[in-house]
């Protein structure tokens, strides 16, 4: 096999197993389920093996839209650091799911659609992380939105769940809408689409020197448009805490783990340009910082397992996000590198816990699982413990680190608002761990509940692994990743660490000590948690616009159409000539003769006309 | 002499085409219509087209006008009623007939070729019905037969819209 | 006889077999497969590398021929029927093709239907035919006249076959319609001929005489021109405002002829703007581009809010219609060569969806009678699961998802819509069109939020009571197939798109004064 | 006065007036038809005294006008025949030869 060819391998298995599922074997779940997870296994050892392939190695690429004038859109790939990174974790995750689903989704009936659209995921989700070139990326962009769209509304036949499906691809939608401007304003401006070309032109060139600041904001904030529908960050994070809907082990790799870190992975490819206008990243650092904020208050007072987790997801993109406005791309990738498996096998370990407790997903409905669930439990509690950043055992500290350390030198102000963030992290995950798996049990799913089968803690297991040590020189290393991918390079300092820690330890005891041994929510009645488990009202606030101005616009003009323009342009004419046919009837008499007269008279006055006149 | 012919001829003519529309009877109209088409096969005869003229006696006068009567009769028609003269479509017809006429003498009166006067035939020359048969039968041999294939048409056409299941 | 009037003459015989007897399904069907069959080989005929997009597979059999000016002694054609074809109109061949098969194919049978069975399959033929020799002619006069002879039987078709009570009085307002535009456009035509020297009506006469310096002398006469043209084939396209008989027509006509209009004899409108109006009046466009960039943004924004707003899938299918035909006229206000690509290409993708989506409209009216969001009430997607599979393909090429051809048809428009940056040198600017542009973009959210609801309220959520004892047949595979072959297609053009872009870029490339 | 071509021009100009008249302020559709056989006949004059008049370079008569009066005849009885047989079948459905009775192109 010619390494050249590996990332087309990597790129198009998946596409033929989402195919041959949906021509050959769609009546047949079982068969299906093993077909993408034996898919899903290669493209595991593939990915590992594209990590020997060296930077900027050439791979053939298929011209996809010729568009004449010298503008041509190749399926292409581009090979490096980021890349490769990247692909490891998308992977590995989607291996981990296949494997977790095959036992969770054991007796659903659209089984051969749900793996069809995880492996139609795993090659949408391939082709962004190659993309050489901001089209092609853009076409997986939207592909990725749409296997979400299929695999959250795998449930269809529920309201709830048909409703996230829609919501979630017409927010990324929006926000493709700017994606989509803010590509053809890079092309207008840089004149070329690929990263390589643009970076060359815009970096070495200065070729936007003399374009006005306006414009290169525009450009600049319409990619990250993008972003903010991908990201879901505000004020599009709407869809994501909904898309929870969807089966858990997709919510795992898809909303935690990869798709919404597309957006980030997609910043950290432009970074370069992100500079190019002033002002352009602290607007993306602060929608992050914001969007971190809001999402670790919403996280507070909810009382579902996956919104929890969700509403954590959103937080930690926020962070990403914050990071790359920054100027800290590598901060931002590397605590995506982490996340990925943390959060990943955070949603996988509320899987289990969701199918242990016969689909019930209120936390409050749970408790006293650790015992029933030894296995669950601990590769939990390592996950939450790597979401919070736990000092030097964990992942995540080495990440997060990077970011607030990052932020500490570039902004002060966004360091505050991170530090805080930690406090909360760590007082919803406490909260979260607490209410769940200690104390008593709180219901009949809960007393029944029993540790889940093999096929869904090994995922655990292997995922908790990268979930300790993906922070650590070693991993990358082993990875052959360094030394480009960012990583951990020691912390910032010894300050920083102490004020996460005391942060952390703070957030840890006040959650115990508020939530121990509760059986319902002690702060239900405060005004301010409302709010929280609320969510800001953000959602009403958009059904209302909506309604305002989508149904309502659209209400409008259905009318504008049906009576003015019709009217004027259709009935007004119409209307018109009947008058006048009406008129004109009269000199129909339907008498032969005085249509004879006629006749005659208009002759003579030929005759008259022609020969006197 | 034969001017004298002439105007006798023409008189006939223009009085038989009056009775025409002046009769109230169809019967009698059809008979005005015979004395006007003798008197204009006379102008016929006059102008030296003797075979025109004998045909616009035994098609027009005969057949056609046998045709006429046959109908009438066969509907046994009464007199046109007087019911509801209508003066305007009178008036209307006979104004512009007048109209129509002053137009003519004014066109022919600016018809400077009009004033010539008859020139004998040359001696010698074939007759009419020759020259008419060489011409329809050499030169107007499509037309004829296009012709031929009308009456036919015509002909099946009257069957089929005489026949009385016609509905 | 050539291949290309053997094209337009064998729905033609095949009308004219059926109405003296031939059986009319298996007489239809085959001669839309041996049509099919031809344009894939004119395709093959076609040559790409040495003509440089000029027509091909020419004849001519001159009707008026005149003393040719230029060339003393010697005669030149001023009307007969020429047919040719370059690129673009190759490629609207085989949608005609394509969407004519499928469309006789989803007829249904005999026996269901009511009236006269012959008249149904032989008016899609020659609808079929009528825009087969409209795309094939290269002469002003038939060009116009094959687009005519389809409008009759459309006419018939709706208002003998149509569906609901207005049928007739929905004819008559597409017909009246149609004919005022077709009326207007003649009125263009006959001027611009006239001011083209009134020498000739070939094509590539009057493109000689357009490409002369100075051809038309005075400029407000050029642009009177363009405008009549603007607003004749405006009417037929169904531009904002002229665009009320389309949604009506379209809910409906029967479903063949829904997928023959909407599908294929709309697009005569657009191929007439870029076969004539641009090429011959490039100043009568350069000075109408604002007003037509603000009437196609009414299609695609006021349109699309219309269509959100519709309450049944026909009448929103309809509305889509419309919104869609916006981004073909920003390809080709946008005067760049990609733009003008993306509205070809567009023309194609979106008459092979929209047929596939009126045959879909067409099974469901068939299984329940309504097509009332409220009164079918979803969750079919459990019930009719095939039905269901097949429409989320339909509905997802119809909101340009990645993958089908409509995709790469609006990111190419899109790209053309910017192209203009590249003129300007330091200075950037967003011109008007960037801007129309912009809005088009929009319409793409737009468009996902009709389409994901028409999906959400037929196929998804759970199933209401009224349709849970029903027994509904779901698609057997003689109904799939024909929707299969739509998709395909779609996919095929979606996934390698130079298969038909190579075919455009050099005929428009010959198209004068477009920006590169 | 020795009778020139315009008295056989005004002579048919005159009786084609009268037909008119006739076909104007006549009910009965049968003479109606009449009127408009001697209008044709009429014609048919006119183009005989012109063959007459306008001779060939022989000094013989122009016959080609006489041929075309033949066909003229020839149509006109054809005209005559399919008229009649629809007049006949207008009486029989509607029991009137009144033009001002058959007017169901109204409305």
């Amino acid at each position: 096999m010619e390494s050249q060819n590996l990332p087309w391998i990597i790129l198009l298995l998946p596409l033929f197993c989402a195919a041959s599922i949906l021509l050959f074997t769609r009546r047949s779940g079982n068969i299906s389920a093993l077909i993408a997870t034996g898919c899903s296994l290669i493209s595991l050892l593939l990915g590992v093996a594209l990590l020997r392939l060296p930077d900027g190695v050439h791979v053939a690429a298929f011209p996809w839209l010729n568009m004449g004038s010298n503008v041509v859109v190749e399926i292409g790939f581009q090979i490096d650091q980021l890349s490769r990174g990247m692909m490891l974790v998308v992977t590995a995750i989607g291996a981990a799911v296949h494997v977790f689903s095959l036992a969770y989704m054991k007796d659903d009936d659209g089984k051969a659609r749900y793996f069809a659209g995880l492996s139609f995921f795993m090659f949408s989700m391939t082709g962004i992380v190659f993309a050489n070139n901001f089209v092609m990326m853009f076409v997986f962009w939207e592909l990725v939105g749409f296997s979400s769209y299929v695999l959250i509304g795998h449930w269809f036949e529920k309201d709830s769940a048909a409703d996230a499906a829609k919501k979630a691809f017409l927010t990324n939608r929006i926000g493709d809408f700017g994606f989509m401007i803010g590509i053809l304003l890079v092309w207008g401006l840089t004149k070329s689409i690929y990263f390589t070309a643009i970076a060359t032109a815009v970096v070495d060139e200065q070729i936007l020197n003399g374009v006005s600041n306006g414009l290169l904001m525009a450009m600049v904030l319409c990619v990250f448009c993008g972003a903010i529908g991908k990201s879901a960050q505000l004020p599009l994070h709407v869809w994501l805490p909904d898309a929870m809907e969807g089966p858990t082990p997709v919510s795992a790799l898809i909303h935690a783990a990869t798709m919404v870190a597309a957006g980030v992975y997609m910043l950290a490819r432009i970074a370069f340009l992100i500079p190019m206008s002033a002002g352009a990243g602290e607007v993306i650092a602060w929608i992050g910082a914001i969007t971190a904020l809001m999402a670790a208050l919403m996280a507070l007072q909810q009382n579902d397992i996956k919104r929890i987790l969700a509403y954590s997801t959103l937080s930690q993109l926020g962070y990403m996000v914050m990071a790359v406005g920054i100027n800290a791309a590598d901060a931002a990738m590397f605590h995506l590198f982490t996340h990925a498996f943390f959060k990943a096998l955070l949603f996988l370990g509320s899987g289990a816990v969701i199918y242990a407790c016969h689909h019930e997903q209120d936390i409050w409905k749970m408790g006293g699982l650790a015992k029933k669930m030894p296995i669950t439990f601990v590769t939990f509690v390592i996950g939450t413990a790597a979401l919070m950043g736990l000092p030097f055992v964990t992942s995540g500290f080495f990440s997060k680190e990077a970011i607030l350390g990052a932020a500490l030198h570039g902004h002060k102000a966004l360091f505050v608002v991170a530090a805080f963030i930690v406090l909360l992290t760590a007082f919803y995950m406490t909260r979260l761990i607490v209410v769940v798996f200690l104390g008593e049990d709180r219901s009949e799913k809960a007393k029944k509940a029993k540790e889940v089968p093999v096929l869904m803690w090994v995922p655990l297991v292997l995922l908790a692994v990268p979930s300790v040590i993906a922070g650590y020189e070693f991993f990358y290393k082993g990875m052959a990743l360094s030394p480009a991918f960012p990583h951990h390079e020691g912390p910032a300092s010894i300050g920083l660490i102490v004020i996460s820690a005391v942060l952390l330890i703070f957030g840890i005891g006040m959650a115990f000590w508020g939530y121990k041994g509760e059986t319902s929510e002690p702060m239900a009645g405060n005004r301010l948690a409302r709010v929280f488990g609320n969510k800001f009202y953000v959602d009403e606030a958009y059904t209302w616009l909506i309604k305002i101005f989508q149904d309502g616009l659209a209400g409008v003009a259905n009318f504008v159409d049906k009576v003015v323009v019709d009217g004027l342009v259709a009935r007004l004419p119409a209307a018109g000539a009947l008058r006048l046919g009406d008129a004109m009837r009269r000199l129909q008499s339907g008498n032969l003769q005085s249509y004879g007269f006629l006749f005659a008279l208009g002759a003579v006055l030929v005759i008259y006309l022609v020969v006197f006149k | 002499m034969l001017d004298l012919l002439f105007y006798i001829f023409a008189t006939l003519s223009v009085v038989g085409a009056l009775g025409v529309i002046v009769n109230k009877n169809p019967v009698t109209s059809a008979f005005s219509l015979i004395a006007a088409f003798i008197g204009l096969a006379a102008l016929f005869i006059q102008l030296d087209a003797y075979l025109v003229g004998i045909i616009q006696i035994l098609v027009y006068g005969g057949a056609v006008m046998v045709l006429f009567l046959f109908i009438i009769m066969l509907m046994d028609l009464p007199s046109e009623e007087r019911r509801k003269f209508g003066w305007g479509p009178v008036a209307g017809g006979i104004l512009l007939g007048c109209v129509f006429v002053v137009q003519l003498v004014r066109v022919l009166a600016d018809y400077s070729a009009g004033s010539r006067v008859m020139q004998d035939l040359p001696v010698g020359a074939a007759s009419d019905v020759e020259q008419i048969g060489k011409l329809m039968f050499t030169q107007y041999y499509f037309p004829v037969q296009v012709v031929g294939v009308l009456l036919l048409v015509a002909t099946i056409g009257v069957v089929v819209l005489s026949k009385k299941e016609l509905d | 006889m050539t291949l290309l009037e053997a094209i337009i003459a064998v729905p033609i015989v095949a009308a004219i077999a059926i109405a003296f007897g031939s059986p009319t399904r298996p007489t239809a069907v085959a001669a839309a497969a041996i049509n099919l069959i031809l344009i894939l080989f004119a395709f093959g005929q076609y040559d790409l590398v040495h003509q440089e997009g000029a027509y091909q597979l020419t004849a001519s059999h001159p009707i008026i021929t005149v003393p040719d000016l230029a060339n003393p002694g010697a005669e030149a054609t001023l009307f007969g029927l020429s047919t040719g074809v370059d690129g673009i109109s190759l490629v609207l061949l085989l949608l005609t093709g394509i969407v004519t098969l499928a469309a006789v194919w989803v007829s249904p049978a005999e026996d269901q239907i009511k009236g006269n069975k012959r008249l149904y399959y032989l008016s899609s033929l020659l609808i079929s035919a009528g825009a087969l020799g409209a795309f094939c002619s290269t002469d002003l006069f038939f060009f116009f006249a094959f687009h005519e002879l389809a409008l009759i039987p459309t006419f018939l078709m709706i208002g003998i076959f149509g569906s609901g009570p207005n049928r007739v009085r929905v004819a008559w307002k597409m017909t009246i319609y149609l004919g005022v535009g077709s009326m207007i456009l003649l009125a263009g035509l006959v001027a611009l001929f006239v001011a083209l020297g009134g020498q000739s009506l070939q094509f590539v006469d009057m493109q000689a005489w357009a490409d002369a310096p100075a051809a038309i002398a005075s400029s407000s006469l050029e642009n009177g021109i363009f405008l009549t043209l603007l607003i004749g084939f405006g009417i037929l396209v169904s531009l904002f405002p002229f665009h009320t008989w389309a949604p009506e027509a379209y809910a409906t006509a029967p479903t063949p002829t829904a997928m023959l209009h909407a599908g294929v004899l709309k697009k005569f409108g657009l191929y007439g703007l870029i076969r004539i109006a641009i090429p011959m009046l490039p100043n009568g466009a350069a000075h109408w581009q604002t007003l037509v960039l603000v009437l196609l943004v009414g299609n695609i924004l006021y349109v699309g809010y219309v269509t959100i707003a519709q309450k049944r899938f026909d009448l929103m299918l309809g509305n889509s219609s419309v919104m869609h035909m916006g981004y073909a006229f920003l390809g080709i206000a946008s005067m760049t060569v990609i733009g003008v690509q993306g509205a070809v290409l567009l023309m194609f993708a979106h008459g092979i969806s929209i047929a596939l989506l009126f045959a879909l409209n067409g099974h469901l009216r068939k299984r329940f009678g309504t097509l009332e969001f409220d009164r079918i009430g979803g969750g079919l997607g459990k019930l009719l699961p095939t039905l269901g599979l097949l429409f989320g393909f339909a509905i997802m090429a119809g909101i340009g998802l990645p993958g089908f051809a409509n995709f790469a048809a609006e990111v190419m428009i899109f790209f053309g819509g910017f192209a203009g940056l590249f003129a300007q040198e330091k200075d950037f600017v967003l011109g008007p069109v960037q801007i129309a542009t912009m809005c088009a973009i929009w319409g793409v959210v737009i468009s996902a939020v009709y389409g994901l609801r028409a999906y959400r309220n037929l196929f998804m959520g759970p199933l209401p009571d009224s349709t849970k004892d029903r027994k509904l047949a779901d698609l057997t595979l003689a109904e799939q197939l024909p929707l299969i072959l739509l998709i395909v297609t779609l996919l095929v053009i979606g996934f390698a798109p130079g298969l038909l872009i190579k075919y455009l870029i050099p005929s428009i490339e010959n198209i004068s004064h477009l920006a590169g | 006065m020795e009778v020139t071509l315009n008295h056989f021009l005004f002579v048919s100009g005159l009786l084609f007036a009268i037909g008119l008249a006739g076909v104007l302020v006549r009910r009965n559709v049968i003479v109606i038809f009449m009127c408009l056989e001697l209008m044709l006949s009429a014609a048919n004059l006119s183009l005989v005294a012109f063959s007459r008049y306008n001779v060939t370079p022989g000094g013989d008569a122009d016959y080609n006008a006489q041929v075309f009066l033949f066909f003229i005849i020839t149509v006109a009885a054809a005209e005559v025949a399919v008229g009649l047989a629809i007049i006949v079948a207008l009486y029989r459905a509607k029991q009137t030869t009144d033009i001002t009775q058959i007017n169901s192109m109204k409305n």
